[in-house]
């Protein structure tokens, strides 16, 4: 291999105590060509303050609409190593687990197939295989699956669910992220690998309201546990939490958004008939609270990053969900809504923004579900409203 | 068609069943608590008294598989080769023995890696590709986070305490992969000219009434130009999204001289206390300056030093905003307040201050 | 021109001070405190310790003079001719002498007048004309207000408490001179067919460009009927606003069958606590059942008693429906939940619930 | 006089305890041909459920462009004492403020031209003389003159301004309201009489952030008083408060929306640095706390009913105004807007439709004032911005 480039820029960034990720292409840089001329126009790119990338043109896999983000250099001639520096995003395993041997697998095939370089992981979830050549991909994806591996989406499709870790490792999932996680995937490869939509569709999972993959922020469909019933309470462990300086009226029930918790120095008490299930309480005594046992999820639609008609939270759909193997209510409902979306949605709107157009009532009718109160924060304020005389004449009768 | 039904497709990933380490399938929806022992490392415990203990390290995100090698290894020596990554890029050790804690972290310090990130810290930056990969980046993504990373690391490893969760991210351009538009303190690359067309380009690689479409604020008109049918920009109405250039590569934004990042801050996630919050502008536009960004390290650091000092606890970033009032907050945190800051797209006129609710 | 020259025009009205009680311009800007003495009785105590004290009367808004001149006669025999009308249009006495306060009550009660409306009451209803004077009322404004008060009345003579004030209004067209749209509980006259237009008259009577712009939901277009200019209204796209009518009088919606009222609640107007607020839809339709409308009456009472036995102290109606949320008060107040409740108006998408902060 | 119409409806509206507009109406109804028939019209209303009034008309007196509303029957037949119904709006005294002598003055003249109907008052504020025929206007206009009354306003000019009683009767008034409305009054007298905007202009003036006339929700100008140094304080009072029943801690402490007081049940706590001048202490206290004594106005802009835009409440445009006489300074600021929003502004847009439509940045600029952070509840979460990057090279410089 030839000498790693002159990099004293870069270089200034392998100063400092967080781990660098110049460090990671130089190391990279050793054994791939790829990742020494990566390194050489990241420098330029440094020097002249520009990205040093061409538009992407549409590469892939046989068969598969997605899964491969096409990448050109600019400076071909200079960095001829990543004249092609195509990324594969491949399908995580549900809450990100591996074992030593899943990811020395990955590695071998990167190593071979790739530039070394990858991204743990990309921020809608996926491994991201970073650079490589349009011939190295068959060979690639052939040998990720052999290893069990698939890719992961990106165009007009599903792309790959996440979620947080869950009953796995956290005391307050209310739900089988994981399990619900992998059920979608599995379910759903086809619109993963063949784009379909008007754009893109992103499923998320939380187990709590902490959501913890930013569910709420970044996913067409929200899937974030809750309950219904009572928060588990043990007076003794709360009063532990008092003696051990938790300054519990300050800092739990003040903050509580319901104003529905007392505490007299000695007992906490809660009324759980105006409780919000915002977790804070619960975040703050680990130990002495949890979430009821009537547990199930919130399933929420349609958020997204700005382009084109301003970013979006997810709003509640349907309020209480009761998730059971195999999720078949989800399923229709999903596919309801894909339905009116892929039928009426115009090309790249996405299933927030369609709502947001045609009108939340009317897309309710549409899929089939009833309005319900949870489902805005507020009635309306305005007195626009389109009355349908049709319904009080049936009522009438 | 032969060679198709060879191939193998439509697998997905692995089961987690199978890359899980035993006690979290044994304990499986029935963990009881959790604690923080010390930064970085936390224990979880089963209904039977079972205890794992989590040491989380720093994830650059960007990593080679020689380091990875390396991460499998450790994983080997001490967590019977059972690792995960999080949602935020760190590294997650899952340990079923507590004695091996401490030999953990001395190695991933002799590697270079520190760990922490749990509870009121400062953990990894979600990000996005920049200069490494991504054709429309205004600012590179990884050497920004490495130099933020660096300067608020008394943060993660737990040197210096906290309020509460400070969650910050990038995104190098307007698409926000990073989904910043949620984060306690979010950087975001910007470009501030219009798009230069090339008019000898557009009606060849793109569909014009796509291109026409995809603008957010109708800035683009059809044209023609010199006989062949093109687009116009009228430039007044033009804030730089580069959603067309996203459909239509002729119509580039990329321009060292006024591209750069801005700072966003007070949005969250979390259900916890208040509802999700959308960041808001604080910073219009900081130059780039790599390799390390001094002005963005600086100001970063001012506002979280600012929050640390005068947030309650559990108070995120947004809620200490929300309740000092945001023009107290710009006083505070010596900001000038711009007209850039005003809203002035579809819902503008909700975010006037509607009240005589003010702090003088 | 020389009539012109020699009338008066343009002297505004009487200055303030030549019809203010000494007292009042005695202790102008430097009152002390006030104190409610009982339910609608007031004083208010000067620097000096002087102290005035206001007898608030109820008043229907709609006054003869014949009524005003009793008024008149009042105030001379008790407060030396001095008296004030409030914002809210009811008559208030300004008395310097205690002892005047009960022979004043006691003569407003012989003519029918209760006084009230102090401190945490209800007070008169802000309202409009209706079918007394105006061509765009889809209800009558006098008569609903007169059965509201008289079911609500105990809450403003005193009889029974409240957490805190309760204002409520009526307007009975969208054009809402009432301004109901920050009223704890608001009644709105509503349309609910779309204009009937004499397409003879239209071009006559009316601008065609101007009737085109004034719609909202831009639901008219011009047209042409049997040769004539006119216009057409897109029947689905019309939400009965009335905005055509008034710049078109060829327009009228006006329509016995279906025109009504809607309930809305939760709006506010001080700073006190809480920003102000807009009400929001409780009850989308309840059809105007004249000369007491009882569907109208009885929901109200419903809803203040409602709000009296659950709020806090000092705590408006939207101020309580926050705190419990809306789908509580939807439960509470057993309001079934309809289409017609969910916004679809400009910023409908910020109203929706983009939170998992439920009460299940 | 012919007898009153049998009115079985409207007598229904005669009983119960609050008073009666039908026994006013009958009462005129004595004396006034236009009360007998308005009664008559007003029954056969109830009976039809719909109102028998025509589009109005354009009405009025000599040199004036509003002031007076034209209103006709569509029963002129039934009822012609209301085949001509106008209605005159009339200045009020500011703080709505009478003597009996004057309120007899208005009585006389509209016993001798109108209806003897009135509505002390509109909702506007003014004096609504409701209901008299063509010829009589002038006559009643030359009257009221006579007495020192004028008339409001109706169509697009500027209407009579109104505010609460203010420093006349209240210890919390924070300017001079009153003296404040009767001098715009008089400054736009032109303004008032003779339509020149694209649509009216309403003056809302409040002493204190109670904002007893509403004027946030109602005025395109909303002139609120508040003060910006620290909240006087009687400790003795606060105790005296306590002692007698008010619960500080959880009617005040846990009110204030900037969790700016601490109370240890013997001393109140006011961080001022942080108050945001709500009035909810001091309207629970009376006795006790009263605002500072640096005292002004907030200055906002733009609210309205619902037509066409939406409705909308007024914003912040001058965060903190010390008024004083002659309030130049003020005048210069609503004439500057007046300039913008007449050039600018689209027939029949109310200035606070304008400001949403061409940006509050720019409204800014076109009127000179500078952008203050209080003019915002918070900055924009889009990244929608419009860079103007002659001001960064201005900087550079
Ligand atoms: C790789 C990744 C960033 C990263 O470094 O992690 C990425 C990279 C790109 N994103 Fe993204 N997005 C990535 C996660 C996201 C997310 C976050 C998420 O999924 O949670 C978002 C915000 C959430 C959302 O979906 O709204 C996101 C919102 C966008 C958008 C704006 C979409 C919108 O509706 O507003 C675009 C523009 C587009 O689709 O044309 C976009 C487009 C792109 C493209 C394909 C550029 C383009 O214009 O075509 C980028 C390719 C970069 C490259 O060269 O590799 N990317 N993108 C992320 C995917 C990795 C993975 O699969 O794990
Ligand atoms: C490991 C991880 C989930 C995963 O599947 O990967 C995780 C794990 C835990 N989260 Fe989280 N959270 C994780 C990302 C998040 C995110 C998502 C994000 O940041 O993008 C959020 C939403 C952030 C936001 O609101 O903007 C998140 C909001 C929370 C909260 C709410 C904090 C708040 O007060 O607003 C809690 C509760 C707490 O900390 O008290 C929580 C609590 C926890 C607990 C204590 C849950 C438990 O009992 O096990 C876990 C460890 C504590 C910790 O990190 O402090 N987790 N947590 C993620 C670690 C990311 C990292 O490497 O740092
Ligand atoms: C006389 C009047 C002003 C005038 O110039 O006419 C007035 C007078 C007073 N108001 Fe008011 N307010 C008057 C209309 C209003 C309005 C306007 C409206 O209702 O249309 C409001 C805003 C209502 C709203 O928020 O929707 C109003 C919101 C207040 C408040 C704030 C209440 C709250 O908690 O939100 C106070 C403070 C209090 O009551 O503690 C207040 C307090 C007062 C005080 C105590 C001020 C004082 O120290 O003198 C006065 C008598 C108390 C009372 O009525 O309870 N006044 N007050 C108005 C009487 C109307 C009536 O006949 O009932
Ligand atoms: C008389 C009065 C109602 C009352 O009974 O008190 C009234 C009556 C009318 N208003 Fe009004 N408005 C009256 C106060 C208001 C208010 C309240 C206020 O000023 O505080 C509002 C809401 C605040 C605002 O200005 O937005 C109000 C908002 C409207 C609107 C909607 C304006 C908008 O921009 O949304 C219209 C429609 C229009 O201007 O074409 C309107 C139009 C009308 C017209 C002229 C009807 C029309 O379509 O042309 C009504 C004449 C009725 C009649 O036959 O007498 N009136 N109008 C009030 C004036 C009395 C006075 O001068 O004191
Ligand atoms: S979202 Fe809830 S269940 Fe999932 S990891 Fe976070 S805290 Fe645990
Ligand atoms: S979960 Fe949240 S809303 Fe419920 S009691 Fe706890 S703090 Fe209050
Ligand atoms: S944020 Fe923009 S520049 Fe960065 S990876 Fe995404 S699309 Fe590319
Ligand atoms: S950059 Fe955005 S605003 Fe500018 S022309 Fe392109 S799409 Fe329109
Ligand atoms: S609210 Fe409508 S109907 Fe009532 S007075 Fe005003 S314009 Fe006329
Ligand atoms: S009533 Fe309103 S919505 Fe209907 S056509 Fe007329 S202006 Fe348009
Ligand atoms: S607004 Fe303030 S100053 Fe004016 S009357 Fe009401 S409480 Fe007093
Ligand atoms: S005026 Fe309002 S904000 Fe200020 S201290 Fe009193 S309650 Fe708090």
């Amino acid at each position: 291999m030839a000498e790693l480039p002159e990099t004293p820029l870069l270089d200034e960034l392998e100063k400092g105590p967080w781990p660098s990720f110049v460090t990671e292409i130089k190391q990279a840089a050793e054994h791939h060509e790829e990742a020494r001329d990566l390194l050489g126009q990241l420098e330029r790119s440094y020097r002249e303050r520009i990205g040093h990338w061409k538009h992407g043109g549409i590469v892939g896999v046989l068969g598969y609409g997605g899964g491969v983000i096409g990448r050109y250099s600019d400076l071909p001639d200079d960095f001829p190593g990543v004249s092609h520096f195509h990324t594969l995003r491949v399908n995580q395993p549900a809450g990100w687990f591996y074992t030593s041997k899943a990811l020395r697998d990955i590695c071998d095939i990167w190593e071979e197939h790739g530039s070394g370089l990858t991204n743990m992981h990309g921020s809608t979830g996926d491994i991201v295989l970073l650079g490589t050549s349009t011939p190295e991909l068959e060979p690639t994806f052939k040998k990720l699956t052999e290893k069990g591996f698939d890719l992961g989406g990106s165009g007009s499709d599903v792309r790959t669910p996440s979620c947080c870790v869950g009953p796995a490792r956290c005391e307050w999932a209310c739900y089988d992220t994981l399990g619900l996680t992998y059920d979608l995937t599995m379910s759903y490869q086809d619109e993963l690998h063949r784009p379909m939509f008007p754009y893109k569709w992103k499923f998320k999972m939380s187990g709590c309201p902490n959501d913890c993959v930013a569910a709420i922020a970044r996913s067409d469909l929200s899937i974030i546990g809750t309950w219904r019933d009572e928060i588990v309470k043990d007076d003794a462990e709360v009063r532990k939490y008092a003696d051990n300086g938790l300054d519990i009226f300050n800092d739990v029930v003040l903050n509580c958004p319901a104003k529905c918790m007392k505490w007299d120095g000695e007992k906490l008490e809660i009324d759980d008939e105006y409780c919000r299930k915002c977790m804070h309480c619960i975040n703050a005594m680990p130990k002495a609270l949890a979430p009821g046992k009537d547990r199930g999820a919130t399933i929420l639609i349609g958020s997204k990053a700005p382009i084109v008609e301003g970013a979006l939270l997810s709003s509640v759909l349907v309020p209480f969900w009761k998730p059971e193997e195999p999720y078949e209510d989800l399923k229709d409902l999903v596919e309801a809504i894909w339905d009116v979306w892929s039928e009426e949605g115009k090309n790249r709107e996405r299933v927030g923004e369609f709502i947001q157009r045609v009108g939340m009532g009317n897309f309710l009718e549409a899929i089939g579900l009833d309005p319900e109160p949870e489902m805005v924060a507020f009635p309306r304020e305005n007195p626009y409203v389109f009355y349908d005389l049709s319904e009080d004449e049936d009522e009438d009768e | 068609m032969a060679e198709k039904v060879k191939r193998v497709t439509d697998i997905g990933p692995p089961h987690h069943d199978k890359l899980m380490p035993p006690i979290c399938k044994e304990n499986y929806g029935t963990w009881k608590y959790h604690e923080v022992l010390k930064p970085g490392v936390m224990v979880h415990v089963g209904a039977t008294g079972d205890k794992l203990y989590t040491v989380r390290a720093a994830g650059a995100r960007l990593v080679s598989i020689y380091r990875l090698r390396q991460f499998a290894d450790l994983a080997d020596k001490y967590c019977d080769g059972y690792l995960r990554f999080t949602s935020r890029h760190n590294i997650e050790f899952l340990l079923t023995y507590d004695a091996n804690i401490d030999p953990l972290i001395a190695d991933l310090a002799a590697m270079g890696v520190s760990v922490g990130g749990i509870g009121a810290a400062i953990t990894s930056i979600v990000h996005t590709q920049g200069w490494v990969h991504c054709h429309s980046a205004a600012t590179d993504a990884s050497g920004v986070v490495k130099a933020v990373m660096d300067v608020v690391h008394p943060y993660f490893n737990g040197e210096k305490k906290l309020p509460g969760k400070l969650r910050i991210a990038l995104a190098c351009c307007l698409n926000m992969c990073g989904a910043v538009h949620c984060s306690d303190i979010a950087i975001l690359g910007i470009h501030r000219k219009a798009p230069r067309t090339d008019h000898t380009q557009v009606a060849k690689i793109c569909e014009i009434p796509n291109v026409v479409s995809a603008c957010p604020t109708a800035a683009i008109r059809p044209t023609q130009v010199d006989g062949t049918p093109s687009v116009e920009v009228i430039e007044e109405q033009c804030m730089y999204c580069a959603n067309c250039f996203t459909v239509c590569p002729s119509m580039p934004l990329n321009d060292p001289e006024n591209d750069g990042v801005s700072i966003w801050v007070g949005g969250k996630v979390s259900n916890a206390r208040s509802e999700p919050m959308f960041s808001k502008l604080a910073i219009p536009y900081i130059p780039n300056n790599p390799p390390r960004w001094p002005e963005v390290t600086d100001v970063i650091l001012k506002l979280v030093e600012l929050w640390a000092a005068n947030a309650k606890p559990f108070e995120r970033m947004g809620e200490w905003i929300n309740r000092i009032t945001w023009p107290k907050f710009f006083k505070m945190a010596g900001i000038e307040f711009q007209k850039e800051h005003i809203d002035d797209f579809k819902h503008a006129g909700l975010t006037f201050k509607r009240s005589t609710q003010i702090v003088h």
